[in-house]
């Protein structure tokens, strides 16, 4: 049931987003709309979460690099959004952005992004911080070193609580507890005085899970969540989100680098390759009907289980670092369908249907901005 | 962890025996005769060699070695030969002295330098972290003796505003009780008394700090960047920490485990390194009273007062291995 | 079929937990509790598990860089265990590895080239032309060009590095291969490049591998048979594609319902494993899998299985087969 | 004897595998190193000491020596930039020649120190066990002497001279380098090259002397610079205490010992050879530090 | 420095104290307040003001004066003093002081055979028991003791005079044994022990029952230990100290110049001197060491490092002391002559050899290593390169004492004013081994100094050590250097205080100016 809700969703939003109306709406008329909207009793609503041409770039001494390279997506309340791309294409860095955690010497440069409707892409620290763990939660890939070794599960889940609620720490401990309850935790009271180390990486991946929905975000950003698990402690994290975000209706960015992964969980998924997203789409259209040759090339290398094939297909060549290709298209000198203008000139996104955008001159000419 | 530090204790019966074996080693390959020192220019030789006799100095060293050990062994350091004093009694208000004077200068080392290496590595590139990181390196490349010299003569001889040597108003001297002034002064009452004992202390302990400051302010620096750069911290600040709270509770946690390692060091350097700055500020430490003792070939002095120092350096490093089970919770000594 | 190369027996390592300044063992971590399990010449055996129970430990002391605490490793009919220090580096000639971090297992101080050449020096292989020259062909082989020779293992990505790592393994002509996790470090595309250069070479060279993985998938493709492991012990082995479509021990059945299809149709078995891998410090008693096991039965808490043959190539360590 | 591989599989092209600079980790190193602008200025200010020190005969023929009791404690002039001292001497000329005997102990106590260091770090890194063992404890054991009084007794062992002090003060510091070294190649000895260089089938030896050492290198050298700055501190500071070099040595130390008294009347007696000290070991803490830095991987990114 | 005096009046009136005490600032501390056991000056600088001895030097000679012996007489062989002791007079533990005190004090030493303790006994009376010239001790009275010589002692009065050889209150020494010196130090002087911190502070009071009427006039002194010269004038300039000792000759210039600060200069009993080991090549040669002698520049010496507080010597001993031959011409700084004396002893190019220097400064050398550095400068110029070496003060003593270097620097400080104390302890051939250090032996001036020390006319003692000096002055085994005048520098309200040559120093007369 819920599915199909969520699809309907997916639609509406992606004819809103070919429309490109909204983009260049100012916010004040977008909460025009959104009350229009609710008034009129529709689900049509605005994305909570709504990136705009972010560019992220690294000022390093050996020279810029756009880790993130004007990029746009956006998610619904309630939505599963797939990231994937291979290691250094700019995942972390787009989630730490949009967390405003983007550390020294990087720099958002361009670009913008909505939290509910509002600008936060410069906004102050001290307004981030009352999003931070509470509106937007984050979660990280390794969940060895994510929590902090010294403090107790229960301190380190009561301060994410005590942050933003203004409770006594008798209510925090409660809440903590039900929390890891949620989480799936045996023996949650119990829990709360070990330390980190006490536990395995599966528990203490649940535990950040359930550390990011302390105080119920709309939106959890979860970095390679289950990369460093092995696969049957991966199943039962991957289903305890999914269950979280039915349950609580959090949005959830899913970064992973495992296309199994995004199959699994996701309705939309954005596939990036170098800093740029070069297709976007619900998970089935691009799985079923993948656009860019390097969507291609990935879907095909990955080995499966279900059938013995004698030969991998490769794409050959390495990921690029971000920056490190200056003309033409980014994936350009490791593509098999490569034309004379992908040397020259840089793609932009076509939009194809339903909201399924790829980025390669095989489907229309059209260049980046 | 109580069993944990007696078994550490115990392990170190034989590094203490090696350590004794090695002092009296070294003290009796020092050349010189602790008989002449005693005598002086004017000895005959006659002299000499009967005080030689009477110090038990003509024994082979094993049984010279033995009857130390076994006099240690007893809680005996033994008598001075120079002074006839007893030297557990002697020894003591030197040792209280350059503890007093350590303590204090550790602490503004700590409590300066982790503050600083916060600050620079939370402002990394920073002003700040230029200027603190420019103190510090300065800091340790300052001879002490002559920071030292230049606090005295800027601080109390131009300027007058600080007593430049001792540990008291020499007119109004200290009753003894623990012999840490500190102590004594307000146990008996005497406000005035105390706050003239904290004027000799400023000098001579930020003398004496700079360099475990220095050192203490550039480790924190690098661990704490180190710490700043891992995950939980990132984790903190997703949760919508101030920075200042991520910072000094968050991360400082982390980082003070290093920095804890070079505390132990610093103050075990401290107690027996402070030759110097006693010399300078005429402190009457353990410092001066071995170095003292060293050049009239006091044997007994000599080998007590640095296996003493040896001994509460090994201590102080064991209370630091037990201090990291209080910040680390991945120690566990049982 | 081919002659059997290597036949491992019973094969235990535990390691001393050792505690306190004196060093006192304290207890043992069962890495590896008595596996047993042979590989024929020309094949492939994959080895998967989940993290941290004992399949690096098992392919190390397969090689004698960890000295196993009992059991039998029997190479080409010598036996390796029963080796002298000397015989044993002359064997190593023949047994080469791959490692999974392709960034630690190269020496950052030597270039490509020296790293390459380094096993032939030691053992003492052609002049220092000839060892030149074949660095060269090597680096062709593994699909980098000779000019990559005098660079260092830094400029390289880890796909690269991980093709000289492979290129130093063929360097003495070895016969059995001994990959651990050789792709898990990768990116997905490369991987693939890198386990095409495997296969490839093993039809090219006639190869034997151990090829240790813990994702099932990459197991599943590049191995003929495979061995599954839990805790220190073999579960299951069998043909690939027979562990694929008929898995007998539940452990396995979990492990390949656990893995994620890249179809967003594939309809999951809901049922996931609970809890996580006990401490092999202190691992249960009977069947090691019972704690998590499904259709555990009483027998499972008290009686450990042994590993049986349950149909014709196939065996497993599991209660449910026994009769 | 080798067999030619026949067919080589098609090369995989990367775009940045045209024409990069080939860079060994050392050259890495150096240019990091050069853009770090602070170990620049160490370089510098060793560099000016070292040039001064070796040109200091050219520049005051006259020597350290040169003594004009008419001309005592004349403060800071054109003829004598930094004053003289209570010889009437030349404070800059003793000066520079004193660079010569500060460089000379900083450099050649630590190079003694981990010469013998070494050796011992390896001894008880490598074999372990019994020898690591006794190894450890002497380590143990002369790092809870204080150093200071460690270094005065074996001067008071040896008799007071430079040569002594050097002789001091690279003792103390042998333990040091020993426990790096140690704790160096504890720590290779995991790593998974030298773990692949046993599975090549090397000896011992081999992977001690191409791989460990080698790689150890790094932090040795890190840990050299910066402990030349102690070792000059502390020649220095034996030098104060009358333990190093014998006047009319224009040890830095000593002169500063030499000069106390005249703090209040002639300043400038005390204060350069302080400031020349200052300056040296500064200089070597800001090139040590960008050595640390340059070479260090875990300061690196 | 006005404001912190009164400041610290104010707090030292709290205390009780009085500001009437007065601190004393020196660079060591005393080893025992037994002075019967100690040989150091430190020792003997705070019991000179805690015990009395029978005879005590007058103001700042050597001469003698009646202190608890009121009067005594001498037989006419020399060998029978009877002394008439001071009625009245009581220890400060409340015991009488009597003829008895004095037997049991000298029992004590002379039958103790033991060198450990009693060090200047044995040297100054020749050993302990049979072998003491002391032969007797008896109390013929309460208040008479006799004592009886083996041999005539021409400095026998002088003697008793010295530090040592101080009364001590038999009852605490019985009382602490072994600890007597350190828990207690009860004497009969004009101040009481009352506290000592090792290696910090020595707290005399006043003894309100003093035998001299109207003495002492301070409160107390403190001894107070700075090691260093210069902290310790700076102590004194910031009113922490009111006297000091051990002042950088630097110093004095600026001191002069200072209104609140006054120096004074201790009376020379010393010399300081360049030392040839005579049986060393080439100092063997008298015509080198003749050469060295003409080598140095005295003169600029005591100018650069005594700041004109010493006198230049021209023989072994201090002209205040009776039989000081003024007539001996000085070797002058002469470089030519002197490079012609070498030349002629066969050094036309000059030699390679030692010059050992101590470590630290010594009443009679304030400064060894820069004249050590100022005296090879000079030997350089005449073709000498005498590398200096130094070894810690024991090692260097005991080398030296073995003739191991070739040139060395030392020097001495009298102990009773007596010439004998000088010229025989430091040249005769029977010192060779104790403290003639050049290991130079002439049986003429043995002779001499022995029947010198027999004699009991000083006149003709006199002659005898006159006729000695010129002997030395032309074998020329040392270069005898300077005679220094140890300058003390105080506040300048300090009145009465004249330092004593023999370096010891009573608070007696002594009262600070309102
Ligand atoms: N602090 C930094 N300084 C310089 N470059 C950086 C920094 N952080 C990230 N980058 C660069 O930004 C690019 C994107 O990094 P990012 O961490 O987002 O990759 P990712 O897609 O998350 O990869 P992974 O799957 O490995 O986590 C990388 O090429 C990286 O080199
Ligand atoms: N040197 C060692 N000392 C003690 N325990 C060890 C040692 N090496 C491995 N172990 C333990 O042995 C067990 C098996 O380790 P092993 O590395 O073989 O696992 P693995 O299956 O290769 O895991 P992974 O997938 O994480 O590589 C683990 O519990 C590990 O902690
Ligand atoms: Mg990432
Ligand atoms: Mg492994």
């Amino acid at each position: 049931m819920s599915t199909f809700f969520y699809i309907i969703l997916n639609i509406a939003n992606s004819i809103d987003n070919n429309l490109n109306f909204l983009y260049n709406t100012p916010i004040s008329e977008f909460k025009e709309i959104n009350a229009r909207a609710k008034k009129g009793g529709a689900i049509l609503s605005e994305p909570i979460l709504k990136v705009q041409n972010l560019k992220t770039v690294f000022f390093t001494d050996d020279g810029q690099v756009p880790a993130v390279d004007g990029i746009d997506f956006y998610i619904n309340e309630g939505e599963i959004l797939g990231i994937v791309g291979e290691s250094g294409c700019g995942k972390s860095v787009t989630s730490l952005s949009v967390m405003g955690l983007v550390s020294e010497p990087g720099k958002i440069v361009d670009g913008k992004i909505h939290f509910n409707g509002e600008d936060i892409t410069h906004a102050p620290e001290r307004k981030m911080r009352t999003l931070r763990g509470n509106e937007i939660a984050m979660i990280f890939q390794e969940p060895m070193t994510s929590l902090n070794p010294v403090f107790t599960i229960g301190d380190q889940l009561t301060e994410a609580i005590r942050i933003h609620r203004k409770i006594s720490k008798k209510q925090a401990k409660d809440r903590a507890t039900e929390l890891l309850q949620l989480a799936g935790l045996p023996r949650p009271k119990a829990l709360l005085d070990n330390y980190p180390h006490q536990l395995s990486g599966g528990m203490r991946q649940r535990v950040m899970i359930a550390m990011a929905m302390a105080c119920d975000p709309k939106v959890l950003i979860a970095d390679e969540p289950t990369t460093a698990l092995d696969v049957t402690i991966q199943k039962q994290i991957l289903n305890l989100m999914k269950k979280l975000n039915r349950e609580t209706g959090t949005a959830i960015v899913l970064i992973t680098h495992d296309l199994g992964v995004v199959a699994q969980m996701c309705e939309r998924v954005i596939v990036m390759y170098a800093g740029k997203i070069v297709e976007e789409g619900a998970v089935r259209d691009i799985f079923n009907h993948p656009s860019h040759p390097y969507t291609k090339g990935l879907l095909a290398s990955v080995p499966d289980l279900r059938r013995q094939t004698s030969r991998l297909y490769s794409i050959p060549g390495n990921v690029p670092k971000p920056g490190s290709i200056t003309e033409g298209c980014l994936f350009y000198p490791r593509c098999q369908e490569a034309m004379a203008i992908c040397a020259q000139k840089r793609p932009g996104l076509v939009d194809l249907k339903n909201g399924h955008r790829v980025r390669c001159f095989l489907h229309g000419e059209v260049e980046e901005a | 962890m109580l069993a944990y530090s007696i078994r550490r204790l115990i392990a170190l019966i034989p590094v203490l025996i090696g350590m004794s074996l090695i002092v009296f080693g070294i003290i009796r390959a020092i050349p010189g005769d602790p008989a002449l020192a005693i005598l002086g220019q004017k000895a005959t030789p006659e002299a000499l060699k009967q005080l030689r006799h009477a110090l038990g100095l003509d024994k082979p060293w094993y049984t010279q070695y033995f009857s130390f050990i076994t006099d240690l062994l007893k809680g005996d350091f033994g008598t001075s030969l120079r002074t006839h004093a007893a030297i557990r009694q002697e020894i003591w208000p030197h040792l209280a002295a350059t503890i007093e004077l350590s303590v204090l200068a550790m602490l503004i080392a700590v409590v300066v330098g982790v503050n600083l290496g916060i600050l620079s590595a939370w402002k990394q590139n920073s002003v700040i972290d230029v200027a603190s990181m420019v103190i510090a390196l300065v800091g340790v490349s300052m001879p002490v003796f002559w920071l030292g010299l230049m606090a005295q003569w800027i601080f109390s001889i131009k300027l007058g505003w600080l007593p430049s040597i001792g540990r008291e108003n020499i007119r109004d001297p200290v009753t003894a009780i623990t012999n840490f002034y500190i102590i004594d002064t307000l146990l008996a009452g005497r406000i005035d008394q105390f706050w003239e004992i904290i004027r000799h202390l400023i000098l001579p302990s930020l003398a004496l700090a700079t360099i475990p400051m220095a050192i203490i302010a550039r480790m924190t620096r690098s661990s704490m960047l180190e710490v700043l750069r891992s995950d939980y911290i990132r984790t903190a600040r997703a949760k919508g920490q101030k920075m200042f709270w991520v910072v000094y509770k968050h991360a400082l946690k982390n980082a003070f485990i290093p920095v804890l390692t070079v505390i132990g060091l610093q103050t075990g350097l401290l107690l027996g390194g402070a030759i110097l700055t006693e010399t300078i500020f005429g402190w009457p430490g353990i410092g001066s009273y071995i170095y003292d003792a060293i050049q009239y070939r006091d044997y007994p002095v000599i080998q007590s007062g640095i296996l003493l120092v040896a001994f509460i350096f090994v201590i102080i490093n064991l209370i630091i291995d037990l201090l990291y089970a209080a910040f680390d919770p991945r120690i566990k000594y049982k | 079929m081919a002659e059997t190369i290597l036949t491992v027996e019973d094969l235990k390592k535990y390691f001393p937990i050792e505690s306190g300044i004196f060093k006192r063992t304290v207890g043992h971590v069962k890495a590896v509790d008595g596996v047993s399990f042979e590989i024929k010449k020309g094949e492939a055996f994959g080895l998967v598990g989940e993290s941290g129970c004992g399949k690096s430990t098992t392919g190390r002391m397969i090689m004698r860089l960890i000295e196993p605490t009992s059991g039998r490793i029997v190479f080409c009919g010598k036996d390796l265990t029963a080796m002298d220090k000397k015989a044993l580096r002359k064997t190593r000639k023949d047994i080469q590895m791959i490692f999974q971090d392709p960034f630690a297992s190269l020496d950052p101080r030597y270039t490509v080239e020296r790293i390459i050449e380094e096993p032939m020096i030691v053992h003492r292989l052609g002049s220092k032309a000839e060892r030149k020259k074949r660095v060269r062909e090597l680096l062709e082989v593994v699909g980098l060009s000779s000019y990559h020779a005098k660079r260092y293992p830094h400029q390289f990505s880890g796909g690269q590095r991980q093709r000289i790592g492979i290129a130093r393994a063929l360097a003495v002509n070895p016969k059995l291969i001994i990959a651990d996790e050789p792709v898990s470090a990768l990116d997905v595309s490369i991987q693939a490049q890198v386990i095409n250069l495997l296969q490839d070479l093993q039809k090219q060279f006639d190869l034997t591998f151990l090829f240790i993985a813990h994702d099932l998938s990459v197991v599943h493709h590049f191995s003929d048979r495979v061995g599954v492991m839990y805790l220190g012990r073999m579960v299951e082995v069998a043909e690939s594609s027979e562990l694929y479509r008929n898995p007998k021990h539940p452990y396995t059945n979990a492990l390949l319902s656990s893995v994620p299809i890249p179809d967003p149709d594939y309809q999951y078995d809901s049922e996931e494993l609970a809890g996580d891998v006990p401490n092999p410090i202190d691992p249960p008693k009977g069947c090691a899998f019972h704690t998590r096991c499904p259709v555990a039965m009483d027998i499972c808490r008290k009686t450990r299985p042994e590993l049986k043959e349950v149909a014709p190539g196939h065996l497993t360590a599991c209660h449910l087969y026994n009769n | 004897m080798l067999e030619t591989v026949v067919k080589p599989n098609a090369p995989v092209p990367g775009p940045e595998e045209q024409k990069e600079k080939v860079d060994s980790p050392f050259r890495e190193a150096l240019r990091s190193f050069k853009k770090n602008k602070l170990a620049i200025i160490g370089t510098l200010i060793i560099l000016l000491f070292i040039i001064l020190a070796l040109l200091a005969p050219l520049i005051r023929p006259e020597g350290y020596n040169h003594q004009l009791l008419a001309d005592r404690l004349k403060p800071p002039s054109s003829a004598h930039w930094f004053g003289t001292d209570d010889f009437g001497r030349d404070i800059l000329t003793r000066i520079l020649y004193g660079a010569r005997i500060s460089l000379w102990v900083g450099f050649v106590s630590v190079v003694g120190a981990i010469v013998a260091g070494t050796f011992l770090g390896i001894l008880a890194g490598y074999y372990g066990k019994t020898v690591d063992m006794i190894i450890s404890r002497i380590f143990d054991i002369m790092l809870a002497f204080p150093s200071i009084l460690l270094a005065i007794a074996i001067v008071a062992i040896l008799g007071p001279s430079l040569q002594n002090a050097l002789i001091a003060i690279a003792t103390v510091n042998v333990p040091n380098f020993g426990r790096l070294v140690r704790s160096k190649v504890l720590s290779l000895k995991e790593e998974e090259f030298i773990v692949a260089a046993r599975a090549i089938g090397m000896r011992d030896a081999r992977i001690l002397f191409y791989h460990i050492l080698p790689n150890s290198l790094a932090p040795i050298i890190v840990q050299g610079t910066l402990s030349i700055a102690t070792a000059i501190l502390d020649a220095a500071a034996l030098g104060f205490l009358g333990l190093g070099a014998q006047p009319p040595q224009p040890e830095w130390g000593r002169m500063l010992s030499d000069s106390r008294e005249y703090i209040t009347n002639a300043p400038w007696t005390v204060l350069f050879p302080g400031l020349a000290i200052g300056l040296t070991v500064l200089g070597f803490n800001l090139f040590g530090d960008g050595m640390r830095d340059a070479l260090d991987p875990r300061m690196k990114k | 420095s006005s404001s912190s005096n009164g400041e610290q009046g104010k707090k030292s009136n709290s205390n009780g104290n009085g500001g009437n005490v007065l601190i004393f600032g020196r660079g060591a501390d005393a080893t025992s307040l037994d002075p019967a056991i100690v040989t150091d000056g430190e020792s003997f600088a705070v019991t000179k003001n805690i015990y009395d001895t029978l005879v005590e030097y007058k103001g700042q000679t050597t001469d003698i004066e009646p202190a608890l012996a009121e009067s005594w007489d001498i037989s006419p062989d020399g060998k029978t003093y009877t002394f008439h002791l001071r009625k009245g007079v009581k220890f400060h533990d409340g015991t009488d002081f009597n003829a008895d005190a004095v037997v049991f004090n000298f029992d004590r030493w002379k039958n103790a055979n033991d060198e450990n303790k009693f060090a200047y006994y044995p040297s100054m009376f020749g050993g302990f028991g049979d072998k003491s010239v002391i032969a007797d001790v008896k109390a013929l009275d309460d208040y008479t003791v006799q004592f009886t010589l083996r041999t005539p002692l021409a400095p026998f009065l002088k003697d008793l005079a010295m530090s040592p050889f101080a009364i001590a209150s038999p009852t605490a020494i019985k009382k602490y044994g072994d600890k007597y010196g350190q828990a207690a130090a009860v004497g009969t002087g004009p101040f009481k022990f009352k506290e000592w911190k090792s290696k910090d502070t020595i707290t005399l009071v006043k003894n309100d029952d003093y035998w001299k009427k109207g003495e002492p006039q301070l409160d107390g002194v403190i001894f107070k230990v700075i090691p260093d010269n210069t902290a310790r004038l700076n102590a004194l300039k910031n009113g922490e100290i009111d006297l000091m000792d051990g002042v950088n000759p630097s110093d004095l210039k600026d001191i002069q110049g200072n209104k609140d600060l006054q120096i004074f200069y201790r009376p020379p009993m010393n010399v300081g001197y360049l030392g040839m080991t005579v049986t060393k090549k080439p100092f063997d040669n008298p015509l080198v060491r003749q050469a060295v002698n003409y080598a140095v520049d005295k003169k600029a010496i005591i100018d650069a490092f005594f700041a004109g507080a010493a006198d230049p010597a021209k023989n072994p001993m201090p002209p205040s002391i009776s039989g000081y031959n003024d007539d001996v011409q000085p070797y002058d700084y002469n470089p030519e002559k002197a490079k012609e004396l070498l030349k002629k002893a066969g050094f036309p190019n000059g030699f390679k050899t030692e010059l050992w220097a101590m470590p630290n400064p010594r009443p009679y050398m304030p400064e060894p290593s820069k004249i050590a550095v100022a005296i090879a400068h000079n030997l350089k110029d005449i073709g000498i390169d005498a590398e200096i070496k130094t070894f810690e003060w024991t090692t260097y003593l005991d080398k030296v004492k073995k003739g191991e270097a070739p040139m060395y620097m030392l020097g001495w400080t009298g102990d009773n004013g007596d010439a004998d104390n000088f010229l025989y302890t430091l040249l005769s051939t029977d010192a060779i081994g104790s403290n003639n250090n050049s290991f130079y032996s002439n049986p003429e001036l043995d002779k001499l100094l022995k029947e010198a020390q027999t004699l009991t006319d000083e006149n003709k003692r006199n002659e005898l050590y006159k006729q000695a000096q010129v002997i030395i002055h032309n074998d020329a085994p040392w270069v005898p250097l300077v005679h220094s005048k140890p300058a003390l520098v105080g506040k300048s309200t300090i009145k009465g205080f004249a330092p004593h040559p023999t370096g010891s120093d009573r608070y007696v007369g002594v009262y600070f100016e309102k």
